[in-house]
């Protein structure tokens, strides 16, 4: 029961985040959106871990939080330096 | 116009994919037979005999110990296939450095460092290395392995580049990482057709599945291969992270 | 469900390609598609109730029902060739630039 | 000596021309002449009844009247010319090669005719034809071998569908066998016939193919010429016999429509013969260059020869063996005696010579019996075979052929006529006042062809006879002979006696004109108009424009050689639109043509 | 142990949620990243942390996990911040400064 | 060689955490480390005292708790603010001095400044930290980072 | 030791170690395929394993009739390529040692997966080989398609591993004769992944750009190896491996026709002289395709073994003369052959052989398609055939006529002068062209050997009792 409310909550912010991505206005805009999901998916990650009972997932949310940040500094250095 | 007239033939294609795959009585939602084909034996370690099955931490000495199926599909069952996605990864860091011979002198970004980056990124790029480390020498009980490993030692680089104006990575260390990987593991495999029988034969004792050391050459040519990825990875960027001098 | 969205995707990646005259533009619709194929190649090791083929203290026995790993190595290794054609023509992207001052074929005078 | 140990050695002796060449010219284009002359030798010492001889490989021969017939007329053709070679090293640009493929298209030609089977014989006739094609371009243009190798491939291709479509229905590709076997497949044997007289056609010059020839006989090497025209398209004739009387064709065709007593297939070829002749007449007579002059007189008397075959009785089949024996030697000298003038001024125009006749006597006379041969008038061996086609058309009552090949044979007298006087006759021009007679090894050939002309329009039987061996040997009655006359069907021809009478009048001719020989000779420069004194006499040159007024009446004839340029010209476009649908592309356009495919072959699928 | 887990999960998936809604409410994108970066970082922490409570074996690496995204998430958001304030980016009616030739990031060669 | 030192602690922990304490384990990490040490050496500017384990200690049981309870605070007033109708924000950008002097402790409290209440550093120049502030309350500039300066001042210098 | 495995494994370590041997690249490189030409004269005609996983579990590679001797050819001519243009080679020497390998591992392997992982090593090492051209729009268009091709091939297999769960040639061949549904969508997709490959129309529109520029190196390489090797390995997975039926049969065939009449219509209308070769390459791909799909593999292999060694000769001797003239204009190579003789007349062998006159292996290989398709009852696809070759025809004898003689229309060559400039050609490349040249020649007088082992070949493939060929020495057999 207590997972559909948490996975609710989850969409939520997963689909409220996908809004801010489409609707932008600005490019910047959706890098942060981008960037939150990111943050989202690592969580979920986490999650899935749990509910899987692997601990490999671990492994992986940590993989993708590491090349998360670097895709967040590769596009916010770009949108910088094309003022 | 030619939008649309694209969209109209995309879907078209994709109607005509679709009604073969799902509903001409081809079904791709058959998944049984799979599992007596290939992958069973692969997933039971019974290529070469017969076993009956493979328990965690207890069972030793398999045709293949690794306790990742994964892994034991790509850097042994198919090893051969993974040789050539290195080669593949060879090439284009060949091509790249190829295409872009002229480009020597760093790409600077027009903004001065961004401060709080710059010291954030050392920290993120030691975990980060320490991260590809593991992941390369656990890719046979965990997932990762070689490829992302090497990437994510690929993309500390990356973020040094990103961080730090005045870096430069030494590219001739990693030509000697990435030549003496790739030669080693072509090695490996010509040692297995020396000593054993065949090329890239896991000519090591497995070991007990699960353990840190077992499944012979895996965890070796996953090494390998992470090192050899990184310092490929790397000179991608390297070769990227440069602009065109004018000679 | 994940097949259908990888047969999409493919099928968006035909459209931007078909569409696009931006080399740039050129790449991302072809890694789109790439994304696509490797989306449906790991669909295609789906198994019901399948779990990841790795054996842990917790899945500890091979009796126990994996998805098929071989489709994820297969997809490990297009992953893999997809990122060594990116680069390269990504490489090629900025060499034409570097010759033609544009990335889009339109700009660069390119016979119809 | 066997056929087998004769083909190979020609072959092999043509690679030696080669060597012997690269170290002297003038020693391999001896061995030019001394090849066809030895093989001639042979050929007349076994006689018709020469031994095949084993196999080697697929290479099998077997000996025929027909083939042995074919051969020592192509060796006569080709033994005379080569004394013309040693002459011509200095002007070639590649002598060895020249004498390489010199030898190997007669090797392809003797190849072809005793071939046992079809593929041998195709591998001959096409080692003829593109051996004589590389020879072409030696001479003035380019564009004529590949027209002429172009054409020649059409047909032969058209000749190798035929083979295979038998060799589908029965199997094999033996000559005699399969040909045997087609009145059983009447439906293939049909197309065979077809697809047969289409590569005969082509090879012969026959309209509408002949456009290569004046192109390619016309710019050939002077030396070459002749072997064209008198030797190789007479593989036309060898296949169109093969079609006719070879395969059963009349038995093939026998339900089919009928028209004047013939099938109309056949009748249909008639026609096609007679517009040949009429075109070919047409042409040649508004010919200023005499070497196209001859092509189209070659590509009139290839429907005299198409006449004689497909009626295939024993008149006209006898009728077009002699032609086809009598045109090679005539054309052959005719050719070779303009060959001798270009050698001599470098020119062949007849507008740009004149007079010739003052200090090329000889070769004068060689052309002029040639040209009475070709033209049919008698003493000559081209008279002989005229009459007896005229006979045969007679008997089949074709009136309407038969007036066509009397227009050829009148216009014949035009077109011959105009490089007679243009050419021989006529003034001479100053620039050619050192010209002296043909070197003595040019003369000799010469002067053999125009006596084996004479001869044979005089004494034809010996001739004959063996043409009507030949015939029986395919299954025709054989033309029959009484002591000099030959039989016809409403009459008798005694040559003998013809030439008598002819040579009586000559004679009366000649003494005639040198007894009123009052007439002075005038210079070409000392011409006045108007009191004027012309400073370009060329303009006002005789020859020029010889036969404006009848030419005005077809000036604006229907071209059909732009009808093949047009063909050619849609074969441009349609590759340059090709290549710029598919390559004029940006990756996306060749995206949407895979994307394109594939949704038309799955359509494809799921309509069947 | 597991009940306090589940409380930090749901906490955790909660603040997901408001991130997403702060996202999408803000007016300009500094306080976007505000709002999204706050409240998907602590709503991370949380449900990592309550996965540790459920999985106690596996607290190390999601202490790592932890200081990973303590280091990482504020690193990435004021690279974004930067970025858009060296893009001068369109800012919400009411803020107040502005954007500060003083305190723009050097471009190069200034320095 | 404090340099090497420290970067090889810190590397061999983050190894040990991942991979857990067996035996096979701490060995092999302590070679990766090792290695990595060496290579990032030149790179790694950071350094150690030889008081790090009191750093340590004091980084976790004052600065962390702290942190987290001043970004929980944070996200209940951003939730608040979000969850408001009326939306009421007063943002503008603020300057903010501080005495820390090393890198590592400056990225720490630009980080401190973001993960907390209504703040989001952009830059560090010099001695300055621009920060973005999601509801300006003029008097209150000078205390936005106060605590933490206080407590990394105690670590970092 | 006479492991094929070696001829994938020696070039790809030397490739590797090439990278900081630096100065002796191009040892490495002369000695690596010095080592795999001799080496392919001694293997056996057997499966061999890899890994020790018995297939299809493990990947293997397969020798048999229909590979070995383009094993040899292959390696052989990259050998004698490199020697050819061994002062061009040197920045490209890892590449090259990769390429081989790639290339050996395409007609080697015996299991699909793996011979996408090839594809994309050959396509790869082509897509850099092809910079030396500084051609980079061109062969970026090749990048993408390519690219496309080969993610449509490996989707293909992919639905083909759904279905019958292995990617084993051999296994997949076994179940698909035992009878399932047909996957159709997988073989188009398989076939269009190769076609665009072996350059079929409409799939190839990367070819022109490539290779219209394609040096006296890249040419042969990419003209000649590159598409031979693929046609050869077309040839394994639509002759071998999958069982085409019904319309999709005679839709791919159609593809096959257009392409063949499509490119000899493109080649005629060509004005350079490497453009009239890849057209023509286009329309060789097409007869193959054609023979392949109609079951008629051993002729297919003949068209395959003549197309390699002809257009071999005709990109090197073209890439040479475009390198010494700078153009390569067929209108301004008047006589060019005429202070060259040797090379011309290698360039007239190859030339003449292409277009299939007799004395010439080419013939054979014509009498013998036309043989096989009458035998299996065809008659539209002889006809367009020799269409076709009629074409082919005209424009070759034209090339031919243009490049030996000189001056104008209408003029005699006699009164022209001579070209004075020479083209300069090395030994090397002479050499090869004429024994090549005389290759073809000898297997033109007696193509019995050559003819018997496509038979062959083309019985690995499917077997065939029925096929009669035309030789020399038993005439039909
Ligand atoms: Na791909
Ligand atoms: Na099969």
């Amino acid at each position: 029961m207590m997972i559909y409310v948490i996975f609710g909550f989850v969409a939520i912010g997963m689909i409220f985040s996908f809004v801010r991505l489409l609707k932008g206005p600005s490019a910047l805009d959706r890098v942060v959106s981008l960037d939150t999901m990111n943050v989202i998916i690592t969580g979920t990650i986490v999650l899935l871990a749990m509910l899987f009972e692997n601990v490999l997932y671990l492994d992986i949310a940590i993989v993708y939080g590491v090349l998360a940040f670097l895709e967040t500094i590769i596009i916010a250095k770009y949108m910088e330096a094309k003022v | 116009m030619k939008r649309i007239v694209s969209i109209l033939l995309v879907v078209v294609l994709g109607y005509f994919v679709y009604t073969s795959l799902y509903v001409d009585g081809f079904d791709m939602a058959v998944s049984d037979n799979r599992q007596t084909s290939i992958s069973d034996a692969y997933i039971t370690k019974s290529v070469t005999s017969e076993n009956e099955s493979v328990t965690y931490m207890e069972s030793t000495d398999l045709e293949n110990g690794s306790a990742n199926i994964v892994t034991a599909i790509v850097t042994d069952y198919r090893s051969f296939d993974t040789l050539g996605e290195v080669t593949v990864l060879f090439l284009a860091s060949i091509g790249v450095s190829m295409v872009l011979a002229g480009f020597t002198k760093k790409y600077q970004f027009k903004m001065k460092t961004n401060r709080i980056l710059k010291t954030g990124a050392r920290l993120v790029v030691g975990l980060a290395l320490v991260l590809g480390v593991y992941m390369f020498t656990h890719g046979h009980l965990s997932p990762g392995g070689g490829f992302p490993g090497g990437s994510i030692i690929g993309a500390s680089i990356l973020m040094m580049y990103l961080s730090e104006e005045n870096f430069r990575a030494r590219m001739a260390s990693f030509k000697w990482m990435e030549s003496l990987a790739g030669t080693v593991y072509v090695l490996i495999g010509i040692i297995g057709l020396f000593v054993a029988t065949y090329f890239l034969e896991n000519f090591l004792p497995t070991g007990t599945v699960g353990a840190l050391v077992s499944a012979g050459i895996i965890p070796i040519v996953y090494i390998l291969i992470g090192l050899k990825v990184g310092s490929e990875v790397s000179g991608i960027i390297d070769q990227f992270l440069t602009e065109e001098v004018a000679s | 469900m994940i097949q259908i969205a990888g047969l999409i995707l493919i099928l968006i990646g035909l459209y931007g390609l078909i569409t696009k005259r931006n080399i740039i533009k050129m790449i991302i619709a072809l890694n789109v598609l790439e994304i696509g194929l490797n989306l449906f190649i790991v669909s295609v090791g789906y198994v019901q109730d399948g779990i990841a083929p790795i054996l842990t203290e917790v899945n500890n026995s091979s009796g126990l029902i994996f998805v098929d790993p071989l489709p994820q190595a297969l997809v490990l290794t297009a992953i893999v060739i997809g990122m060594g054609t990116t680069a390269l023509s990504l490489a090629f992207a900025r060499k034409i630039y570097a010759t033609h001052q544009t990335f889009d074929l339109n700009e660069m005078g390119v016979e119809e | 000596m066997t056929i087998t140990m004769i083909v190979v050695g020609l072959m092999a002796l043509s690679l030696v021309t080669y060597v012997v060449s690269k170290m002297s010219k003038g020693l391999g284009s001896v061995l030019t002449i001394l090849g066809p002359l030895v093989a001639l030798l042979f050929f007349l010492l076994e006689g018709s009844g020469i031994a095949s001889g084993s196999s080697i490989g697929i290479l099998q021969f077997g000996a025929t009247k027909l083939g042995w017939f074919f051969s020592v007329t192509m060796l006569i053709v080709y033994g005379c010319v080569a004394f013309f070679n040693p002459y011509w090293m200095k002007k070639l640009v590649h002598p060895s090669a020249y004498n390489m493929l010199y030898i190997l298209s007669l090797a392809g030609t003797i190849g072809m005719f005793f071939a046992v089977d079809f593929i041998v014989l195709f591998i001959f006739l096409e080692i003829a034809v593109f051996a004589s094609m590389f020879i072409i371009p030696f001479g003035k243009s380019r564009n004529a071998a590949v027209v002429y190798f172009a054409m020649s491939t059409f047909g032969s291709f058209a000749f190798l569908y035929a083979i295979f479509m038998m060799y589908g229905k029965f199997g094999s590709f033996d000559i005699s066998f399969v040909l045997g076997q087609l009145a059983t497949e009447p439906t293939t044997a049909i197309w065979v016939i077809i697809l047969m007289g289409i590569a005969a056609f082509v090879k012969l010059g026959i309209f509408p193919f002949h456009i290569w020839l004046p192109m390619a006989h016309g710019n050939a090497p002077d030396t070459f010429s002749p072997i064209l025209s008198g030797g190789l398209v007479k593989i036309g004739a060898f296949i169109a016999i093969m079609v006719v009387a070879i395969a059963p064709t009349y038995e093939v065709l026998k339900n089919s429509y009928e028209v004047m007593g013939l099938p109309i297939l056949i009748y249909i070829v008639l026609i096609i013969a007679a517009i040949s002749m009429v075109v070919g007449t047409l042409m040649a007579i508004k010919q200023d260059d005499a070497k196209k002059l001859i092509a189209y007189s070659s590509v009139a008397n290839a429907g005299y020869i198409i006449v004689g075959i497909a009626l295939n009785d024993q008149l006209s089949l006898s009728g077009a063996m002699m032609h086809i024996f009598a045109h090679a030697i005539a054309s052959a000298a005719a050719f070779l005696s303009i060959g001798a003038v270009s050698y001599r001024t470098g020119t062949t125009k007849i507008s740009e010579l004149g007079g010739m006749i003052q200090k090329m006597p000889i070769t004068y006379t060689v052309y002029l019996i040639s040209i009475i041969s070709m033209a049919g008038i008698p003493p000559m061996a081209g008279f002989i075979s005229k009459w007896l086609l005229f006979q045969s058309l007679a008997s089949h009552g074709l009136m309407f052929i038969g007036a066509a090949a009397f227009f050829g044979s009148v216009g014949s007298f035009l077109y011959v006529f105009r490089p007679l006087s243009g050419l021989f006759l006529g003034q001479l021009k100053p620039q050619h006042n050192h010209v002296k007679e043909a070197p003595i090894f040019m003369v000799v050939p010469m002067v053999i062809l125009s006596g084996i002309s004479l001869f044979f329009g005089v004494l034809p039987n010996g001739l004959l006879n063996f043409i009507g061996k030949i015939q029986v040997e395919l299954g025709v009655e054989g033309i029959t002979t009484v002591d000099t006359a030959i039989m016809g069907n409403n009459g008798l021809l005694d040559p003998t006696l013809v030439f008598i009478n002819f040579g009586l009048g000559f004679v009366k001719a000649f003494i005639i004109f040198m007894s009123l020989s009052k007439s002075r000779k005038v210079g070409l420069m000392d011409t006045y108009t108007a009191a004027e004194f012309v400073y370009d006499p060329n303009v006002y040159h005789y020859a020029k424009s010889y036969y404006a007024p009848i030419e005005r009446l077809y000036e604006k004839h229907p071209d059909i050689v732009a009808l093949y340029k047009g063909l050619v010209q849609r074969v441009v476009d349609l590759g340059r639109l090709l290549q710029f649908i598919f390559f004029k592309t940006k990756p996306g356009t060749t995206a949407l043509f895979i994307v394109l495919t594939i949704i038309l072959v799955l359509w494809g699928e799921k309509i069947w | 142990m597991s009940i306090v887990g589940t409380i930090l999960i749901t906490l955790g998936a909660l603040f997901f949620a408001l991130g997403g809604l702060g996202l999408l409410r803000m007016p300009d994108v500094f306080n976007r990243i505000q709002a999204g970066t706050k409240a998907t970082t602590l709503g991370a922490f949380s449900i990592t942390l309550g996965v540790g409570f459920v999985n106690p074996s596996w607290f190390p690496k999601l202490i790592l996990l932890i200081v990973l995204i303590a280091i990482t998430n504020p690193i990435g958001s004021s690279a974004l911040a930067r970025a858009a304030y060296v893009r001068k980016e369109k800012v919400y009616a009411g803020t107040t400064g502005d954007f500060d030739a003083d305190f723009a990031p050097e471009k190069e060669g200034e320095a | 060689m404090r340099k090497f030192i420290s970067t090889f602690i810190v590397l061999w922990g983050v190894w040990l955490l991942i991979s857990g304490f067996a035996i096979n384990e701490v060995i092999l990490g302590g070679v990766v480390a090792i290695i990595l040490a060496i290579i990032l050496n030149q790179y790694f500017g950071f350094e150690m005292s030889v008081l790090f384990p009191v750093q340590a200690i004091k980084f976790i049981f004052i600065y962390v708790p702290l942190f987290i309870y001043k970004l929980v605070v944070a996200n209940i007033q951003v939730a608040v603010i979000v969850l408001n109708p009326k939306l009421p924000i007063k943002p503008g950008f603020v300057r903010v001095r501080t005495a820390i002097e090393s890198d590592l402790g400056k990225l720490t409290l630009a980080n401190s400044i973001t993960l907390t209440p209504g703040t989001l550093s952009i830059d560090i120049r010099d001695d300055e930290i621009l920060v973005h502030w999601i509801k300006v309350e003029e008097e209150k500039t000078g205390k936005i980072s106060l605590d933490f300066e206080k407590i990394l001042g105690g670590i970092f210098k | 030791m006479s492991q094929p495995i070696l001829l994938i494994a020696i070039p790809l370590g030397l490739a590797f170690l090439s990278i900081i041997l630096k100065k002796i690249k191009v040892p490495l490189l002369v000695l690596g395929l010095l080592f795999s030409s001799m080496l392919v004269f001694f293997i056996e005609k057997k499966s061999y394993i890899i890994g020790g996983f018995k297939p299809p579990f493990g990947i293997n590679l397969v020798v048999d009739d229909y590979n070995l001797y383009f094993i040899i050819i292959v390696n052989v001519l990259f050998l004698v390529l490199v020697l050819a243009n061994l002062s061009a080679v040197k920045p490209m020497a890892t590449v090259l040692l990769v390429a081989s390998a790639g290339l050996n591992g395409l007609l080697l392997t015996g299991d699909l997966f793996n011979l996408f992982v090839f594809i994309e090593i050959a396509s790869i090492a082509a897509f850099i080989l092809l910079t030396m051209d500084k051609q980079f729009l061109k062969v970026f268009h090749y990048i993408i398609i390519g690219t496309l091709a080969s993610s449509l091939y490996l989707l293909g297999i992919v639905i083909l591993y759904a279905q019958y769960g292995t990617l084993n040639m051999a296994d997949m061949s076994g179940l698909i004769d035992g009878g399932s549904i047909t996957p159709t969508i997988a073989y188009l997709l398989i076939f269009a992944g190769l076609a665009v490959e072996v350059k079929l129309l409409p799939f190839n529109g990367w070819v022109k750009g490539v290779l219209e520029t394609a040096s006296a190196f890249t040419g042969p390489l990419i003209g000649s190896l590159y598409a031979g090797v693929m046609l050869v390995v077309f040839g394994r997975v639509f002759g071998g491996v999958l069982n085409l039926s019904g319309t999709m049969v005679t839709s791919l065939t159609i593809i096959g026709v257009i392409t063949l009449l499509a490119g000899e219509f493109m080649a005629f209308q060509s004005k350079h002289l490497r453009q009239v070769w890849l057209n023509s390459s286009i329309a060789q791909s097409g007869l193959a395709v054609i023979l392949f799909l109609q079951g008629l593999h051993h002729v297919a292999v003949l068209v395959i073994v003549a197309n390699i060694i002809s257009k071999f000769v005709l990109y090197l001797v073209s890439g040479k003369i475009a390198a010494v003239i700078g153009h390569d204009k067929i209108a301004d190579l008047k006589g060019i052959f005429m202070n060259k003789k040797a090379l011309g007349i290698a360039f007239t062998i190859t030339s003449l052989s292409l277009i299939g006159l007799p004395l010439f292996f080419g013939f054979f290989v014509k009498i013998n398609i036309l043989i096989a398709l009458f035998q299996s009852s065809n008659m539209w696809i002889p006809a367009l055939v020799l269409i076709a070759a009629l074409i082919e025809s005209a424009y070759v004898i034209r090339l031919l006529v243009t490049m030996w003689q000189v001056g104008e229309e209408g003029e005699k060559p006699e009164t022209i002068e001579k070209p004075t400039f020479s083209l300069k050609v090395g030994f090397v490349t002479c050499a090869i062209s004429i024994i090549l040249g005389l290759m073809l020649l000898v297997s033109g007088v007696y193509p019995d050997l050559v003819i018997n082992q496509s038979v062959k070949a083309g019985n690995v493939l499917s077997v065939n009792d029925e096929i009669q060929v035309f030789t020399m020495e038993g005439g039909l057999e």
